[in-house]
């Protein structure tokens, strides 16, 4: 691709965009959250869409997760097109219940009846010092559940561009966006013609070996292949994207490629995603495979507010590093 | 079984270890491993392919009887008649 | 007449008490009549009918636990029942499917190595036993798979199963030995009385097929006398490099001309029963030119043995880059002095073809004293 | 409604709620024939449905949880005579009474519990999950409360697209526990959406009295504390419960808010089929059984001589040959390919690329 296609933006932009965006294109759409108006996003997210787009369509909610994220699940069922914002992926938990028995079952039970065009954005991610309560990864929990579409966005593209599709689907769509990476400024594809919710992308080929990874590990998996090809290690970059359902084929494919798989991610490595991806590797390519598959996740930690003790208990870029090497280093 | 018979299986039994020979050029008194050039393992594949056949267990002392093709076939129908069928 | 059955108030209701009958036979009951009182695990429950008519027999007595489905009583009612008996919901699928024939193929895990690995030997047809890994904990990697492929390729250039080429590349791996390597020769003549007489004495002992053959002493002196003069094990690569393990390298004759020279690993550590089972292994297929790349790049020493009926003894050229070559010429029987004795004994003629570059003379001559010692003593071999 | 009861509501009500929260229902005791024989008709069909269920259920053709209405019947065919087709209707997992009220079909009802092919759901939600697109209901909800923030949700989506329908929530005592309850009876105030709360009371959370359950039991206050119109109504009566959601109904349309409409009622069967009641004295439910909503009415009508017992004998026989045939689809019905198992988990509109 050309550099004149590309936009400077950072990620706080990209998803601001998108809400504009859609809130332009759908007069069905409407954005309500916790402080997405007056105050204007915890995270300055929404900032100004109160001001452009009045209350009726950027609405303040009370603290209420179940409530309103039912609101929203209601909403959709009665016709329009709602984009909740709940503040953190922390206090999704006080939704579980309407995300995962309503949401994800109403099409089911109700034996097709029923579709629940709802779009949920979750701010997520670690690495603020923010401690236990408010630093968790819980992608992994909702891409256990059948029903939902899950989404990771790990690029400023995918901040920019998911929301618009999500708000094609006809099934609940949750987006994990990062807030660590709101202040990034990255290069960001400005063609968007073959943008998919669908598939996962190799975001850096390589042919030595295949790191997968999603949302916060994105980046992180970039830098570290940027080292590792200083060492004359080719390493392909696989985000995930999609964490349900799960795209397998890309990261089988990258394995064909490669033979060697080490999955990174944030979340805790019992029962992640990542030990999802590395168990279908083992059923459907396990013949491709010239090493063990390797995980590096999140240290099995309520999340620590000291920074050094949050920095040890999260896979960084050295870390890929030094794994890959590891992997590497036989002969 | 006719001689006619012991030595046709016989042949077949030499073509199979020593597919390169012609066993059934030999003449009745021939030394059988000095004409076919059979050493001394192909000798011991030989008296292998006896028991499997015929049920006849030829003792290292015997390896004189069995020489010549003459010898060869009197010595399988002597062995042959004292096992009970 | 209807049948009042014990009722299922939850799938995890199995059975149930009956306590009390609240009727008795003659009785008239009419649907929602409570007419039984039954103990479950959650307690005491009123059990409804849900028909109408006479009570005409009371089938369980009270105090009795009966399995949900069963009939309890009889109602009478005067026109045709309503309470047709349905069957229990379930049973029609576990109606008997014969039962398949299954047999698990589970292959022993021999080898260790990368999944890919093992995909790549299967489809070049590579056995992995003969390749050496290179990866974690010494696992076959794709790498190492690829190498022995590339190895095997080039074996099976400079060998096609033609006679004519099994001529040349003797020619070329002699002429190339009797260039470079400056041979000494040294010999010896071995009685072999002792070694034959146990030998007949052990053939009585086995079945047809497992009869030893002389040979097998033969070999196993060698390796033996090896481990004490591990000098002559080895190869001349840029001076000589020692191998620990004892390969031994038995040249065959094929009837169509040439030689082959399978090697016969470990044989040292293996009896000669293994040994000779590793004879009846290698040499039909060698005859038949189907030998794998490993079985004839990997010998450490060569041996000859002539066999009966033959010449009395041989000098042999040795294989590079090995360092020796031990032949054996035919058992004649020969005049034999002992003790001041005259006696006619089969004798064997070894010798030694060695390399200057590696050995001299001595430790040549120190291999021959052993190889003759191990076949005064057959049964320590 | 005592009057010192009244002051300790207002002394709770937010300053910006103007009105008196707690309303009065004035008696009626007009009602016209044809009316009255609908609504025994009505009370009479789910009743009967649901013995049919109970009985298919002892007999393993129903699985599962079933839940009886038996008691209650006057509550789900009173409220529905105040909806129109457009209204939006979520229920309980004690639902069948709202289906049948709602128009459901009985055999597609019937066939749902026996998980065929043929049921309104395909066979994939059963007793507890009986959804029906076309006839606006939604459920057949399992998880208690769980369905009034949907509720909410739905009635915020028709004052989005100024359409002109309400959204009628059926729950019960158990639910006004339920945070769900609270965060959605704020939020409905809050943004002022078109929604009937209906409470059914019954007294009890399955196994567990009302007194153990709420500090304060008079629930209508409850609503009052939120600033919505609220009342009580003797639930086993479906002429005043029909008044009562008539008139929240018009209350909705005129001032655009929600209403909160408390149905005092009594549920005469277990709270499934496997309970042995170890909860509540039989004397108790022989008390309420006296005030059976069906014998009621059909005393009223015949004391006014609007029905005769031939009309009720009429009305049975029909119900029950409606009841068999309703069994007999049932029995007669299909099981889905095991193949279409994934079906419906995402919409077929979702194609992999």
């Amino acid at each position: 691709m050309n550099s004149n296609d590309t936009i400077l933006i950072t990620y706080r932009e990209a998803l601001k965009q998108a809400v504009r965006e859609a809130l332009h294109k759908d007069e069905k759409v409407f954005l309500m959250g916790e402080d997405v108006g007056r105050y204007g996003g915890a995270f300055a997210v929404s900032k100004g869409l109160l001001q452009e787009f009045g209350p009726e369509r950027i609405m303040d909610v009370p603290l209420s997760e179940n409530g309103f994220v039912g609101a929203g699940i209601g909403a959709a069922l009665g016709g329009m097109r709602p984009i909740v914002e709940i503040m953190t992926v922390n206090f999704s938990l006080l939704a579980m219940d309407q995300l995962v028995n309503n949401a994800a079952t109403l099409l089911h039970m109700s034996g097709g009846q029923l579709n629940v065009p709802v779009v949920i954005r979750m701010s997520c991610g670690t690495g603020r010092q923010l401690a236990a309560q408010h630093s968790h990864s819980w992608e992994p929990l909702f891409a256990h559940i059948p029903g939902l579409i899950v989404l990771s966005a790990g690029t400023h593209e995918d901040a920019r561009h998911m929301l618009p599709m999500a708000l094609q689907s006809a099934d609940p769509v949750i987006i994990f966006e990062y807030t660590a990476m709101l202040n990034m400024e990255k290069d960001m594809p400005g063609n968007t013609s073959d943008f998919n919710i669908n598939k996962a992308m190799v975001r850096k080929p390589g042919k030595d070996i295949s790191i997968i990874t999603y949302g916060a590990g994105v980046y992180k998996a970039l830098d570290a292949a940027a080292a590792l090809a200083t060492m004359g290690v080719e390493a392909e970059v696989v985000d995930l994207r999609i964490l349900r359902p799960l795209d397998k084929d890309t990261a089988f494919e990258s394995v064909r490629k490669t033979h060697r798989a080490l999955l990174v991610e944030e979340a805790w490595a019992t029962v992640n995603i990542s030990a999802e991806i590395s168990a279908c590797i083992m059923e459907n390519v396990f013949y491709e495979l010239d090493l063990p598959v390797q995980r590096l996740g999140g240290v099995e930690v309520p999340m620590p507010y000291a920074k050094h003790l949050e920095d040890a208990s999260l896979p960084q870029k050295e870390d890929i590093v030094e794994r890959v090497k590891k992997m590497l280093q036989h002969d | 079984m006719t001689d006619e018979e012991i030595k046709h299986v016989v042949v077949e039994l030499f073509k199979k270890i020593a597919p390169d020979t012609e066993p059934e050029k030999l003449a009745p008194d021939d030394d059988i491993r000095h004409t076919l050039e059979i050493d001394s393992f192909d000798a011991l594949q030989f008296v292998v392919a006896l028991d499997e056949h015929f049920g006849i267990e030829t003792p290292e002392e015997d390896y004189g009887k069995i020489a010549t093709m003459k010898n060869l076939i009197y010595y399988i129908q002597q062995k042959k008649t004292r096992l009970p069928t | 007449m209807i049948e009042f059955n014990m009722p299922s108030l939850g799938a995890d209701m199995e059975a149930g008490t009956l306590r009390e009958w609240l009727v008795k036979p003659g009785d008239k009951v009419k649907r929602g009549d409570i007419i039984a009182i039954v103990e479950t695990q959650k307690g005491l429950i009123d059990i409804e009918v849900f028909d109408e008519g006479v009570v005409n027999q009371l089938l369980i007595r009270e105090d009795e636990k009966v399995p949900v489905g069963t009939v309890m009583a009889l109602i009478a009612n005067g026109e045709k029942g309503t309470g047709k008996t349905l069957q229990r919901l379930g049973k029609e699928t576990e109606t008997g499917k014969p039962v398949e024939e299954w047999q698990p193929v589970i292959a022993p895990h021999l080898v260790k190595a990368s999944p890919l690995a093992k995909r790549i030997a299967a489809e070049k047809n590579i056995d992995l036993q003969t390749v050496k890994g290179t990866g974690e904990g010494g696992a076959i990697t794709k790498e190492d798979v690829e190498k022995a492929a590339a190895q095997k390729a080039v074996m099976n250039e400079i060998k096609p199963p033609a006679t004519e080429s099994i001529r040349m590349a003797v020619a070329a791996a002699m002429s190339k030995s009797n260039r470079e390597i400056p041979h000494y020769y040294l010999q010896q003549k071995i009685d072999m009385r002792k070694a034959l007489a146990w030998l007949v004495e052990a053939n009585k002992l086995r079945g047809v097929k497992q009869r030893l053959l002389p040979v097998v002493l033969l070999i196993k002196a060698v390796a033996k006398a090896l481990t004490a003069v591990p000098e002559l094990n080895g190869y001349w690569e840029n001076g000589f490099r020692h191998k620990d393990e004892i390969n031994i390298g038995f040249a065959i004759s094929l009837r169509s001309g040439g030689v082959m020279i399978p090697a016969i690993h470990n044989a040292d550590k293996k009896t000669l029963d293994e040994l000779m089972t590793a004879l009846n292994y290698i040499i039909p297929r060698a005859r038949a030119m189907k030998l794998k790349s490993s079985e004839l790049s990997t010998s450490t020493i060569t041996i000859t043995s002539l066999g009966e009926a033959n010449a009395e003894l041989v000098y042999g050229v040795i294989y590079p880059p090995q360092v020796a070559l031990v032949g054996f010429g035919s058992i004649i029987e020969q005049p034999w002095a002992e003790q001041g004795m005259l006696d006619v004994r089969p004798v064997i003629t070894a010798t030694l073809a060695a390399d200057h570059r590696a050995t001299d003379g001595a430790t040549g001559s120190r291999l021959l004293m052993y190889i003759n010692n191990y076949l005064q003593k057959p049964e320590l071999l | 409604m005592s009057l010192d009861c009244r002051k300790e509501i207002f002394q709770h009500l937010n300053n910006n709620v103007k009105m008196s929260n707690i309303i009065e229902i004035k008696p009626v005791h007009t009602i016209d024939q044809v009316h009255g024989m609908q609504l025994l008709y009505q009370m009479m069909r789910i009743r009967r449905f649901e013995e049919k269920s109970a009985e298919m259920y002892t007999k393993t053709r129903i699985r599962g949880f079933l839940h009886l209405y038996i008691g209650e019947e006057a509550v789900a065919v009173g409220v529905m005579q105040a909806l129109v087709a457009d209204d939006n209707i979520l229920s309980t997992y004690r639902e069948h009474g709202h289906a049948l009220a709602r128009g459901i079909d009985a055999p597609v009802i019937m066939a749902e519990m026996y998980g065929k092919m043929q049921g309104c759901c395909r066979g994939r939600g059963g007793s507890m999950h009986l959804f029906d697109a076309g006839k606006k209901f939604y459920g057949g909800n399992a998880i208690v409360a769980g369905h009034l923030p949907i509720a909410v949700g739905m009635a915020l989506a028709s004052k989005k697209q100024n359409k002109q329908n309400i959204t009628c929530c059926f729950f019960g005592d158990g639910a006004v526990a339920e945070g769900a309850f609270h965060e959605s009876m704020n939020l409905a105030a809050l943004w002022s959406v078109p929604l009937l709360m209906v409470c059914e009371n019954n007294l009890y959370a399955m196994g567990t009295a009302i007194r153990y359950s709420h500090a304060v039991q008079e629930l209508e206050k409850k609503g009052a504390a939120y600033g919505i119109g609220s009342v009580a109504v003797n639930g086993m009566d479906v002429l005043e419960v029909e008044r009562a959601a008539r008139e929240a109904v018009e209350r909705i349309h005129t001032t655009g808010r929600p209403f909160f409409l408390v149905c005092n009622t009594y549920r005469f069967r277990a709270h499934s089929m496997f309970d042995a009641e170890l909860y509540r004295d039989k004397s108790e439910v022989e008390e309420w059984k006296k005030k059976d909503p069906i014998q009621a009415l059909q005393k009223q009508l015949l004391n006014e001589q609007l029905v005769t017992d031939e009309d009720v004998q009429r009305l049975s026989h029909e119900i029950e040959q409606e009841v068999q045939a309703a069994v007999d689809f049932a029995e007669a019905g299909t099981w889905e390919p095991v193949e279409e198992l994934s079906r419906f988990v995402y919409s077929d509109q979702r194609k992999p690329a």
